[in-house]
């Protein structure tokens, strides 16, 4: 199993859940941190007090999957945050030993099975 | 002052129709200012609450603003303000019938004017009560509450004290601005929407915090603002009581501000800002039925005494099973039974033209104001637990427990007080919309 | 009331230089009450944009306080209320010119107080089309519209039913606080804003969400404190029609938001809390024309049935591609065409002193009302369309698309809302910069 | 005004005792809309500083109101508005001893009024200095030094200008609301407080941001309608230069707000928010002293001058090591310096009734404006300067490093303003609390 | 050395901090995140536009553990978080190569010792 | 390559920020969390309810680097972070498996070396 870290437009945010929910990737975490990478910095000025903001608003998905769907994750969300300009992001695999479902106490690949039934 | 005595210097300002333009326009202006108090009793309250319960917080005072005004000029005001008996009056007035631009009998501003300032008065006393079941009371249940509680509870309160055949009025009871009908009123009332609604599910077990002590800061400014017309504005005039009644609404809180913060530094070394807003509503409660009867240095006293109770029963209710959540009964109902009472002492017919307490030679009065002190709690409280009782047999009068969980925004309102819009679907109703209807199976985690 | 009668039983009030004292003091206080609506407008419109937005929706608020007022008496009050013909006024008035401290000729205050009055009601009308445009629209460009559509559209409008000489105050039409130049006009003005704007890039596409609900809320409530100043104010008075115009701006919005509430309600089981700011602004508009010539029941009643086309609107503007952002159609122009056609039919001299509507009586009076609730829509529409039309050929009046992405606040501002610190690096300009030419060669990620 | 000119024709609506109803309801509303510039410039002041010192910062502001409250009418107002020298007045209304409901002489308002609308006057003029110092000094200390600062710098300044006897008084200087007590009183002391207090420890080393551009565009927005009763109110009449006073209270922030919009545009291609909520703060301090004197065409030339040196110094200061922190010496102390010079030039006898500045005809104005301009800045900063410093000898006036770094909201207040309630746990009274005392074993991380 | 990420309901933070302590575990790191998983959609109207909202709020655990504390860490979490409602998040256990104390530099498994004279 | 998490004091973010700039790292994400170690706990009252704060602001950072970059990395942040005061925080390097730079979908070392043209 992997957890597939994403770091994309807030504007995309949109875009790539439902690119996930296509790829059939049901369970994942978000929330809203700042980057900063080869954008150009804002200058910004509070009265007598100007600074460099050197850091963009992004989205940080983190999704765990089974292994066999760490490409379509990885796939669905780099083509849905695509823009094409500097500033969309990367995407980071890192391996995971276990994981749990804290409902059931179901472990590993069980754990990554969505339930149907709701 | 609900005496309605004129005073007769005045009375060349005032034109052959009977009506002072100069008081007009005072009254004009302290009505918007009391009527706007209700929603900053609504930030106030918002910020006290958590974030997931800060609309439907607010809400319910916007909404007690809605149904009681119309309930007021539909019958509340008749039942209050029209002659009856000594506990409440007739229906002469009902839908505004025999209410004109004239002049009120006894005053010399238009009726209207003075329905309207009663209507805020009637509104914010409504929801004040909100406070004691903020975060699980439902939205409806208290809207339809309300006005029965305005009909039932407020409208008679006031006709004891305000109309010239109420029972607490013939024995002379002295109240300026309503510690019987408003604060008493809605301290003890909360106390029985407290106990008839239960405690929120996570009370004593989890740390409830205000998520936003600026809104709370505000609010209760914006109280104190609206408090002078509030105050001042009772005396109907912009002479006679008017400025004793202001000055002393500034002083009032000054000092149970200060004496706030020194027993808070004194216990813990830090003077809270929570308590701070509280601290100015109680002293401005305190304040509020003896603003035109006390002098100004009375005033500081009774603003320096109102903090005691209040403080005490702040710090020892939440030890308690009892989860009257935003301390509506100390803040009102304890600040405002003080007040009653001080009346009793220190009224003082030097600056009121009206009649001494018992320090400046006339004890009868405080035999009164106990007695007003003694009767305004027992029928708040009882009038209030019996209608909730009963509307609780029709409905549910509080959220499923997963609502409250969740947080009464959403489940009341169908909205987030703060939103980023990441996560949240349009609903495009000319598009087909995103294909909900696909075979779900297992896949990812 | 524009009438300018005079109501003989104040007269004793009023001093021998022909100033009532109470009067003036009611006219300043409205007037601040009034001016305090822009910048409260600013915080509702505030709260309902996207946090990247805030600043900026709420600064071309007080950019337009800004320019307004000076545009106003420069020539603005010159051109509404100088004698002039049917559709504008002369500029005998520019610069204030034999403006003095003497009272306004018909009326019992001074002539500044009215002046200044009347720059409110300018002022936040020319703020409320931005509602049209937020979140796109160059901050610039806002400025410079503004000074050009008071003097083009609103101050021709004030002319048509206030001055004696206008052709719509000459058929009679009645028009209590601004339902032809204050709400059509910036009704449909805000139509035209959007259509010739156009929509935000991503309007229809992604969830946009008001991000802060308790700003929408206070705004819309501050909106209400201040909007009896408005209405009442328009009497300029305090007897009168003061009283009764109070009393309907409590009673018409209370019932739209009853109203609205159930809907909402019926529609959904949620009554939502920004519907209930909207409700609120909706029934204070819809009253405004009428608030002194309808009995307090009639104001009810307004109210009420204001709530039905604003907010069909509301819920069906959203499904066409008219990206009108906050609703100023629906909120002001369809409610005050509502208001201005209402008064037809219950305008009540009993109530007025003025005139009768068709179910009292005076079936002409509808006519009068179906005339300026035609033109108004009209000339408001087409007079922002192609001044704005002429605008963009001059200049870009939006943004460029990469700015908004960013929000505005950033890229017309160089400021956000709500700010940390952290990644903000401090230009010490006493100091070498940190090395920027330093070389940059590959390396990490 | 302050020379308390009886305006003849006004003397009709005046009663027999010799209170005028009109300008009573006037001056109650006037003095409530003072009353909440305190908390405004809570609001603006918490807007402008770090999340973790906003309940501190808006605390400062409420503070000063409870304490500079009582110390008015314990010993300020005796001190300054009782007969006594050029300097100081005498100790005859200590405790309000001999103040009535009865007109304040020279007036046609009660005494009771007056007092409380110069207590209103101190307590905003108190709370400002708290701009030079937030985000370091401790809470205790500022409480302390309000009612000093009140009683050795405010009160003496205030008897120079509007107590017959005092010495700048007798030299006719004109200050219409307090550009000598209020505005260069306040700028000057608060960058005496800022030397004494010291920078603070990230001072030119961090970027130090507003947290909440919203809070301090409302508050601007708050303080500005404020102002109209600040500045209009302080013709005690509704007549008179009250008309005058505030439609100039209208056009100076207006012009203040469009200039600095301008220049702001100019060096960087963007207007920002932060600016313009400082500029409607700058403008209305500039009219401040002038707004019964001059016309409203001069008031607009004002406000377009004081916006630049306020905007000069506001941009310098920064880069210099003087942390006065909020900028209260530009937005106040320069601003009231540049109104009372205006005065010299552009007072205009026909609008005021009182005098003419040199460009009318009256050189001797001007030079009696820059005597005031130059003795009220040393004063302050002298009067503040040692009293701080005498205070730093008797306890710590500012907090520790550690405390400063981890916010006053925490260290002072013992609360956050904005708080979330995971890993807060409640200290359950009733129960055993978690034992603390179990062995800490070294184990995970 | 692992990273037990834990992502639980917000109502139950406090009680995994209590477990957690309760565990010994002493270092810890939480922030505020909103999740998707088989949690029911709700639906919310701002005037015209109404919204699916996808997302629900949860609270996000990062803990630092040596070998041996893994199993108490996932344990007291899963056991502290449990409702057994759909929503109950989930735990990820994620390798980690090097700790670094900052304060001593200190490295590893010394870095991972709680200091006992606070 | 690896994932570098530092977890620091808010007021240091910034030294952290700069150290990392000389450090010549050019990509990385930040966020606000709240933290709990050895720090002494603050207690908070509001009106009649005192709790026990637990937990102190601090800041995250996740800077993916190439495996040559980890020392520097780790070294820029564990100096600039430091007080010696309790509660300075800890880093973390984590194994990453893929990295993908959404813009160009560029993998791994490619998707770590910063471009130029800017
Ligand atoms: N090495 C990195 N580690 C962590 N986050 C990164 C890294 N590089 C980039 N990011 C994140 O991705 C965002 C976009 O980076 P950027 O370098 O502008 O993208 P690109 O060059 O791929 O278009 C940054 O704001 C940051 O949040
Ligand atoms: N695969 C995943 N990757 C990351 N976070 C997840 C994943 N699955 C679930 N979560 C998190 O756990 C929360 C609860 O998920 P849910 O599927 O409802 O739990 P369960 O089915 O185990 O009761 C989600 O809101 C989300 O924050
Ligand atoms: N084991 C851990 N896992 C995750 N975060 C940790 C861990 N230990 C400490 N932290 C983070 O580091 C911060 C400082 O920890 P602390 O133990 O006080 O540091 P130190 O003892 O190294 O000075 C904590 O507030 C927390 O955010």
């Amino acid at each position: 199993m992997k957890l597939v870290i994403g770091i994309v437009r807030p504007e995309k945010a949109n875009d790539v859940l439902e690119a996930l929910y296509r790829a059939k990737v049901r369970g994942l975490s978000m929330s809203r941190i700042r980057g900063h990478g080869g954008e150009t910095d804002s200058v910004e000025t509070y009265r007598g007090t100007t600074v460099k903001v050197e850091l963009a608003d992004k989205i940080r998905f983190e999704v765990g999957v089974s292994d066999n769907f760490v490409q379509p994750t990885v796939d669905a969300i780099a083509k849905a945050a695509r823009t094409g300009e500097v500033g969309d992001g990367k995407i980071f695999v890192v391996p995971v030993e276990k994981v749990v479902r804290i409902r059931t106490g179901e472990e590993d690949t069980a754990a990554v099975t969505p339930v149907l039934e709701r | 002052m609900h005496d309605f005595i004129s005073f007769p210097g005045l009375l060349a300002a005032v034109t052959k129709d009977g009506i002072d333009s100069g008081a007009t326009a005072w009254m004009l202006v302290a009505t918007a200012m009391v009527l706007m108090m209700t929603p900053a009793l609504g930030l106030f309250y918002a910020g006290l609450v958590r974030a997931k319960n800060a609309l439907n917080t607010f809400m319910m005072s916007l909404g007690a603003m809605a149904v009681a005004s119309i309930t007021w000029v539909v019958i509340g005001y008749s039942l209050a303000f029209d002659k009856g008996n000594g506990f409440i009056g007739d229906l002469h007035n009902v839908f505004l019938r025999n209410v004109t631009n004239g002049p009120r009998a006894g005053l010399h501003i238009p009726e209207l004017v003075f329905v309207s300032f009663q209507a805020s008065f009637c509104i914010i006393t409504a929801a004040l009560i909100s406070g004691a079941v903020v975060e699980r009371m439902r939205f409806g249940a208290f809207l339809a509450f309300v006005p029965l509680w305005a009909c039932l509870v407020y409208a008679p309160m006031a006709h004891w004290v305000w109309s010239s055949d109420g029972w607490l009025a013939n024995r002379h009871v002295m109240d300026f601005a309503g510690g019987v009908p408003v604060e008493m009123a809605s301290g003890f009332s909360a106390l029985a929407a407290a106990v008839v609604v239960g405690a929120r599910k996570d009370f004593g077990r989890q740390a409830v915090l205000p998520h936003n002590g600026v809104y709370a800061l505000l609010g209760a400014s914006l109280l104190w603002f609206g408090w002078f017309g509030f105050n001042a504005g009772s005396a109907f005039t912009t002479g006679g009581q008017a400025p004793l009644a202001f000055i002393n609404t500034l002083l009032a809180p000054a000092a149970t501000l200060s004496v706030w913060m020194l027993i808070d530094y004194l216990r813990g070394r830090k003077a809270t800002a929570i308590g701070a807003a509280t601290a100015i509503v109680v002293g401005a409660v305190g304040i509020t039925p003896a603003a035109g009867f006390v002098s100004p240095m009375s005033a500081i006293l009774l603003g320096a005494l109102a903090a005691l109770p209040a403080y005490t029963l702040i710090v020892w209710r939440p030890r308690t099973r009892l989860d009257e959540t935003l301390d509506v009964l100390a803040a009102h109902g304890l600040a405002g039974f003080t007040g009653i009472l001080f009346i009793g002492l220190f009224a003082q017919a030097s600056w009121n033209l009206t009649g001494n307490g018992l320090l400046f030679g006339n004890p009868i009065q405080l035999g009164r104001q106990v007695l007003a002190a003694g009767a305004a709690p027992v029928y708040a409280f009882a009038g209030t637990f019996v209608l909730l009782k009963l509307m609780s047999l029709v409905g549910r009068i509080r959220v499923h427990e997963a609502d409250e969980g969740q947080g009464l925004d959403v489940s009341q309102h169908g909205e987030e007080a703060y939103t980023h819009g990441e996560g949240a679907i349009l609903f495009r109703p000319l598009e087909p919309e995103l294909e909900d209807a696909e075979e779900r199976t297992p896949s990812a985690v």
